[in-house]
């Protein structure tokens, strides 16, 4: 617990805060996630041997909702990358960073964001995950959206969090339909009654509706479309969130429910399929970019269809390879983002046409950005070679789906390939473009943590074991039973390797004849229905949609309101009640009505009746007046006192408000309005009267529940301590609705006050 | 025998009010009605007030205040809301009716 | 006894009321209806003053001393506003 | 054209009526009244004035500006419900009991009744608040 609100805790009150006192103490900030990153090693050893570390803290006791904390293996993995990470992202950007004004500002989201995805990845209650989640959505809303002034930042930033954020919603959804099936919302729980979910009705609902939430997330590819646009932030963030930790929330939801919504067809079909869809898609499109950090972050795209396929099939080798990707993919595509953030800081440009030959000038980063691409693209000495094996292993499963995999895997692996080659050679390689800055080495803040991803992959390459007994516990996590991953660089010679060596030498053949791939896809590639254009038009369209709508409603005459209004209620409460309730006339009692009742009752029908045909708006007022008592006399025959004093207070009161807002009104024409209106307003007023007695006629005779009036009349005296039952509702037992009704009527009365003011003002009264 | 004299009380404040709005009816024209209306439905209207306030005394818990409040209220109220609404008759010009003999008010009427 | 004859002045009072009514409908000129109205808030108290004679309710008088009071500001109010068309002016010398 | 007779019958019922309206306040506990219908008299009687005499003079008369009664009558009805709160109870619980006052003798007050004197502020000031606009155009 500590562990997650303690960066939240420092980035949200002590950054600014110390900013005001001009302590620039950004200097140090690193020191957090370095603690952090430690004091979750620490927990280690009593990971390996099994046990899981759990704190929980009450929060909505009523809808059993608390804020609990759960570290296990698979938690444990993503708790350190993101905390590694971060903590490399944070000296990165400390020198990438220092020229700019608002550092501070940038140090306390980047610190937002760390503690709201280690939330995400600990917490073991589904509504204290999604509360993280959104967050980690609004932290990268403001990320991507830091240089605010920048047009295009901000279109990014807001299509990154619509998107995520409505994946997000149909998530929580899914959430609660679990929570309707397994009856709590702790995580524990539901692995543990795992079938009660698989063999419930709303099984597949709440599959594809958390599916939808994770594969917004993780850029899947329907909802890929703000991924390349997020790359509007600074280098680091992308560095940080939008390659190594953010993006693989949605993995982790994946992983995290697998045991619960895994292992059925729907799932293997689903999620494999979008998963090996958006590699072969995220890697051809990578191609085609020609601007450094858009390439890569088509490339993270299919490098997390990759993993979500292995999820989709989630046999046991498959779920190793999927947990170890996820760690090489995080080192290698860490390091990449920020060499390209080097070479922009240097050469100023990211457009790879601009840049060339810059091996000689930079040969430090040229060596970190070769291991990383090498790792990338899967070549046998460093960890990427592994996790593709792995891959190639799992895929290769029985039925129909044995050949079709395979095949689209080693499609899109030969594109990862053609494009990690792009990313090497391009930039470092061939001839040396002048800039009009000097390019020189990087500064060392720049380089050092790129260098330390760099090692990192080739430490995993080499001394797979090093990682294999974390990773074993997390895949046992994700699988539900015990498993022991065996990581090893040389496998043998077996089908993966073969496809590997396929994959190595159509990427070099092609390689070599890039621009005439590029022009295939050209041309394949359909124009029409982009999916940007998709979003933009669902960007525009709504509002334009909503401004027809109100545009029709809001005619300016309160006749129409009314007729929307009544018409509502007659459509959905009488129609419903016909409908659904079994009607039968129900006995009114009319013998217990005295005779003068029906003559109040006569006067009140006449009034009314007359009231239609008056023409003078006087005459309308004073029948008005007429119907009123005769209504407050019926509260007197029917013996409630206190409704007959408001009744008639406020009758009078209205008649002398008439008369004197009188002057103002205009005079009443004569209305011409063509008789289809006039229909239409009787049509509705008669119908609308119809449901209003039936539902009184209704309500009467058929008592669904029991009346609460008996609570009332017998501790009103008890606990309200008056007699007056009507008043010790009103002020004692519902106190808090009169509260609410006062503070309506205040408003009313200011806003009133203030239109007359400003109506009046307007008018130079004389 | 209290019994006798509320009865008697409410019958004839009733009678009052009765009469009162038949003379409402079918007078001719708004001055007279308001003779008619003001004065017997006041008187009416006290008489049964009276009897409730005789009723409640010997019946109730004692004589509540209310009724005389009312009565009083009654009393200072009918001749100022009949003299304002006469008032407002005779400048919005509403005729007296034919058989009306003498209008004094005429002379030393200044248009308001 | 009592019982009998406050049915009895009921329906008296009802028949009055449904000539105030009446008057108060058609009434050729505005303080015709005006003046129907007020009445007809006098009768309301009389109707309530029997009524709880007749249910020996004591606590019906409070809205008709509310009656009495409003009908009468009612009735000023009209009276005002069909003299000079509104009923607040700003300030007589 | 204001009568004479109008405006000397006004201010004695006006005390009429705000007695009244006390009474009934106070007694809204146990049988028909309380804040909203005491509210409404008072401006009932208020409106009176209005109507007897001009908005000037009534301004003059009572110098009491009807909107500040609304954000009074409020804090009166939240104050009343943080009150329990102090003590522990949830937001807006009310107690009663009974006190010996020498001269009235034996009262029976509750808590609630200050809830009930905002209300009735609060009422007061926007129905008078709403006709002073509209009407007196002060």
């Amino acid at each position: 617990m500590t562990i997650v609100i303690s960066p939240f805790v420092f980035g949200l009150i002590v950054l600014p805060f110390l900013h005001k006192i001009k302590l620039r103490f950004h200097k140090w900030v690193g020191i957090v996630p370095l603690v952090l990153f430690l004091t979750i090693l620490k927990y280690k050893s009593s990971i390996i041997n099994g046990n899981i570390v759990s704190e929980a803290y009450q929060w909505v006791p009523s809808f059993d909702v608390s804020l609990s904390f759960r570290l296990d293996g698979l938690s444990f993995i993503f708790a350190l990358i993101i905390t590694g990470i971060g903590f490399l992202v944070v000296i990165y950007s400390k020198k990438y960073m220092h020229s700019e004004s608002a550092i501070s500002r940038y140090f306390s989201y980047i610190l937002l964001f760390m503690s709201s995805m280690l939330g995400v990845v600990l917490s073991n209650n589904l509504i204290s995950l999604f509360v993280f989640w959104e967050l980690t959505s609004i932290s990268s809303y403001l990320l991507i959206g830091f240089w605010f002034y920048k047009e295009k930042s901000r279109y990014g930033a807001w299509k990154a969090l619509l998107i995520t954020a409505g994946g997000g919603l149909a998530m929580l959804a899914g959430f609660i339909l679990m929570y309707t099936v397994t009856g709590s919302f702790e995580i524990s729980q539901i692995l543990s009654q795992k079938e009660l979910i698989k063999s419930s009705p709303f099984y597949l609902t709440i599959l594809v509706l958390t599916l939808i939430g994770s594969f917004t997330k993780s850029a899947q590819f329907p909802f890929h479309v703000w991924l390349p646009d997020a790359m509007e932030a600074p280098t680091p963030v992308s560095a940080y969130l939008h390659s190594a930790t953010m993006v693989k929330a949605g993995i982790y939801l994946l992983a995290r429910l697998n045991p619960v919504l895994g292992g059925s067809s729907y799932w293997f079909y689903m999620v494999t399929f979008t998963g090996i869809l958006t590699m072969c898609y995220g890697s051809i499109m990578a191609i085609r970019q020609r601007d450094l950090k858009a390439l890569l972050a088509f490339s993270t795209i299919s490098q997390l269809g990759l993993i979500t396929s292995l999820l989709g099939v989630s046999t046991e080798t498959a779920v190793i390879g999927a947990v170890f990707h996820i760690i090489n993919h995080a080192a290698f595509k860490g390091s990449l983002f920020m060499v390209t953030g080097i070479i922009d800081h240097e050469a100023g440009t990211r457009n790879l046409d601009e840049l060339g030959g810059l091996g000689r000038k930079m040969p430090f980063t040229a060596v970190v950005a070769l291991i990383g691409a090498l790792a990338m693209a899967g070549i046998p000495p460093l960890n990427g070679f592994i996790s593709k094996e792995l891959f190639f292993e799992a895929v290769l499963v029985d039925g129909w789906a044995g050949y079709v995999l395979p095949a689209l895997a080693v499609f899109g692996s030969i594109f990862t390939f053609i494009y990690s080659m792009i990313f090497v050679i391009s930039p470092f390689l061939g001839t040396y473009k002048p800039k009009e800055k000097t390019v020189h080495e990087a500064p060392w803040g720049l380089l050092l943590s790129p260098m330390i991803l760099g090692v990192t992959n080739l430490a995993l390459g080499i001394y797979p074991k090093l990682v294999a007994d974390i990773i074993s516990k997390g895949a046992a996590n994700i699988l539900g039973k015990y498993v022991d991953a065996h990581l090893s660089l040389w496998h043998g010679f077996n089908v993966p390797l073969l496809m590997s060596l396929i994959v190595i030498s159509f990427g070099c053949l092609l390689f070599s004849r890039l621009n005439y791939v590029k022009h295939i896809i050209e041309k394949i590639q359909m124009k029409k229905i982009n999916l940007n254009k998709l979003y933009d038009l669902f960007q525009t369209g709504i509002p334009k949609f909503a401004g027809f709508i109100t545009e029709k409603q809001m005619t300016g005459f309160l006749r129409d309101y009314l007729v929307y209004i009544l018409s509502f209620v007659f459509l959905s409460v009488g129609l419903t009640s016909l409908f659904f309730m079994e009607l039968s006339i129900p006995n009114l009692n009319l013998e217990r009505i005295d005779v003068y009742e029906y003559v109040v009752a006569a006067i009140m029908v006449v009034s009314s009746i007359f009231l239609l045909f008056t023409r003078k708006r006087l005459i309308a007022i004073l029948i008005l007046g007429v119907i009123g008592y005769m209504v407050s006399l019926f509260f007197v025959l029917e013996k409630a006192p206190d409704l007959a004093l408001t009744q008639l207070i406020v009758e009078t009161i209205t008649l002398v408000l008439f008369l004197i807002a009188f002057p103002h009104l205009p005079e009443i024409t004569e209305e011409n309005s063509k008789r289809s209106t006039k229909i239409i307003n009787a049509a509705v007023s008669i119908l609308t009267g119809l449901t209003v007695t039936f539902l009184m006629v209704y309500s009467k005779a058929y008592k669904i529940y029991e009346s609460v009036s008996s609570y009332y009349i017998d501790n009103s005296l008890l606990l309200g301590g008056g007699k007056n039952i009507v008043n010790v509702i009103l002020v004692d037992f519902r106190g808090f609705d009169t509260m609410g009704e006062i503070t309506v009527l205040g408003i009313a009365a200011f806003s009133v006050y203030a239109l007359i003011k400003l109506r009046l003002g307007g008018r130079k009264y004389e | 025998m209290i019994e006798i004299l509320i009865s008697i009380l409410i019958l004839v404040g009733s009678l009052f009010v009765l009469v009162s709005s038949i003379g409402f009816l079918r007078f001719r024209d708004i001055y007279s009605r308001m003779h008619a209306v003001t004065k017997a439905t006041t008187a009416g209207v006290c008489l049964t007030l009276m009897a409730s306030l005789l009723y409640f005394s010997s019946h109730g818990n004692g004589i509540n205040g209310k009724t005389v409040v009312i009565i009083l209220f009654l009393f200072i109220t009918a001749p100022v809301g009949a003299h304002v609404i006469s008032k407002a008759a005779y400048f919005t010009g509403v005729p007296l009716c034919r058989e009306s003999v003498v209008d004094e008010f005429k002379e030393h009427i200044k248009k308001p | 006894m009592i019982q009998t004859v406050s049915t009895i002045s009921l329906v008296l009072l009802a028949i009055s009321l449904v000539f105030c009514a009446y008057r108060a409908i058609t009434g050729p000129t505005m303080p015709d209806r005006v003046i129907a109205v007020d009445t007809i808030g006098t009768i309301f108290i009389s109707i309530i003053g029997v009524f709880s004679i007749k249910l020996n309710q004591p606590h019906y008088f409070d809205s008709a001393l509310i009656i009495a009071i409003l009908s009468f500001s009612g009735t000023v109010a009209l009276g005002k506003f069909l003299i000079k068309g509104e009923c607040f002016d700003r300030d007589i010398d | 054209m204001n009568s004479l007779i109008l405006k000397t019958v006004a201010t004695p019922v006006l005390y009429l009526i705000v007695s009244f309206s006390v009474y009934v306040f106070f007694r809204g506990h146990n049988n028909p009244g309380g804040g909203f219908i005491a509210g409404l008299l008072t401006a009932g009687a208020f409106v009176l004035q209005y109507l007897s005499f001009d908005s000037k003079t009534v301004k003059s008369n009572f110098s009491l500006n009807w909107k500040k009664l609304i954000p009074v009558g409020l804090i009166l009805a939240l104050g009343s419900g943080l009150g329990g709160m102090i003590l522990g109870y949830p937001f807006l619980s009310h107690s009663f009991g009974c006190f010996y006052l020498p001269l009235i003798g034996e009262l029976e007050l509750a808590t609630a009744i200050i809830f009930d004197l905002g209300v009735y502020f609060v009422v007061l000031g926007t129905a008078l608040t709403i006709i002073s606009v509209i009407g007196g155009k002060d």
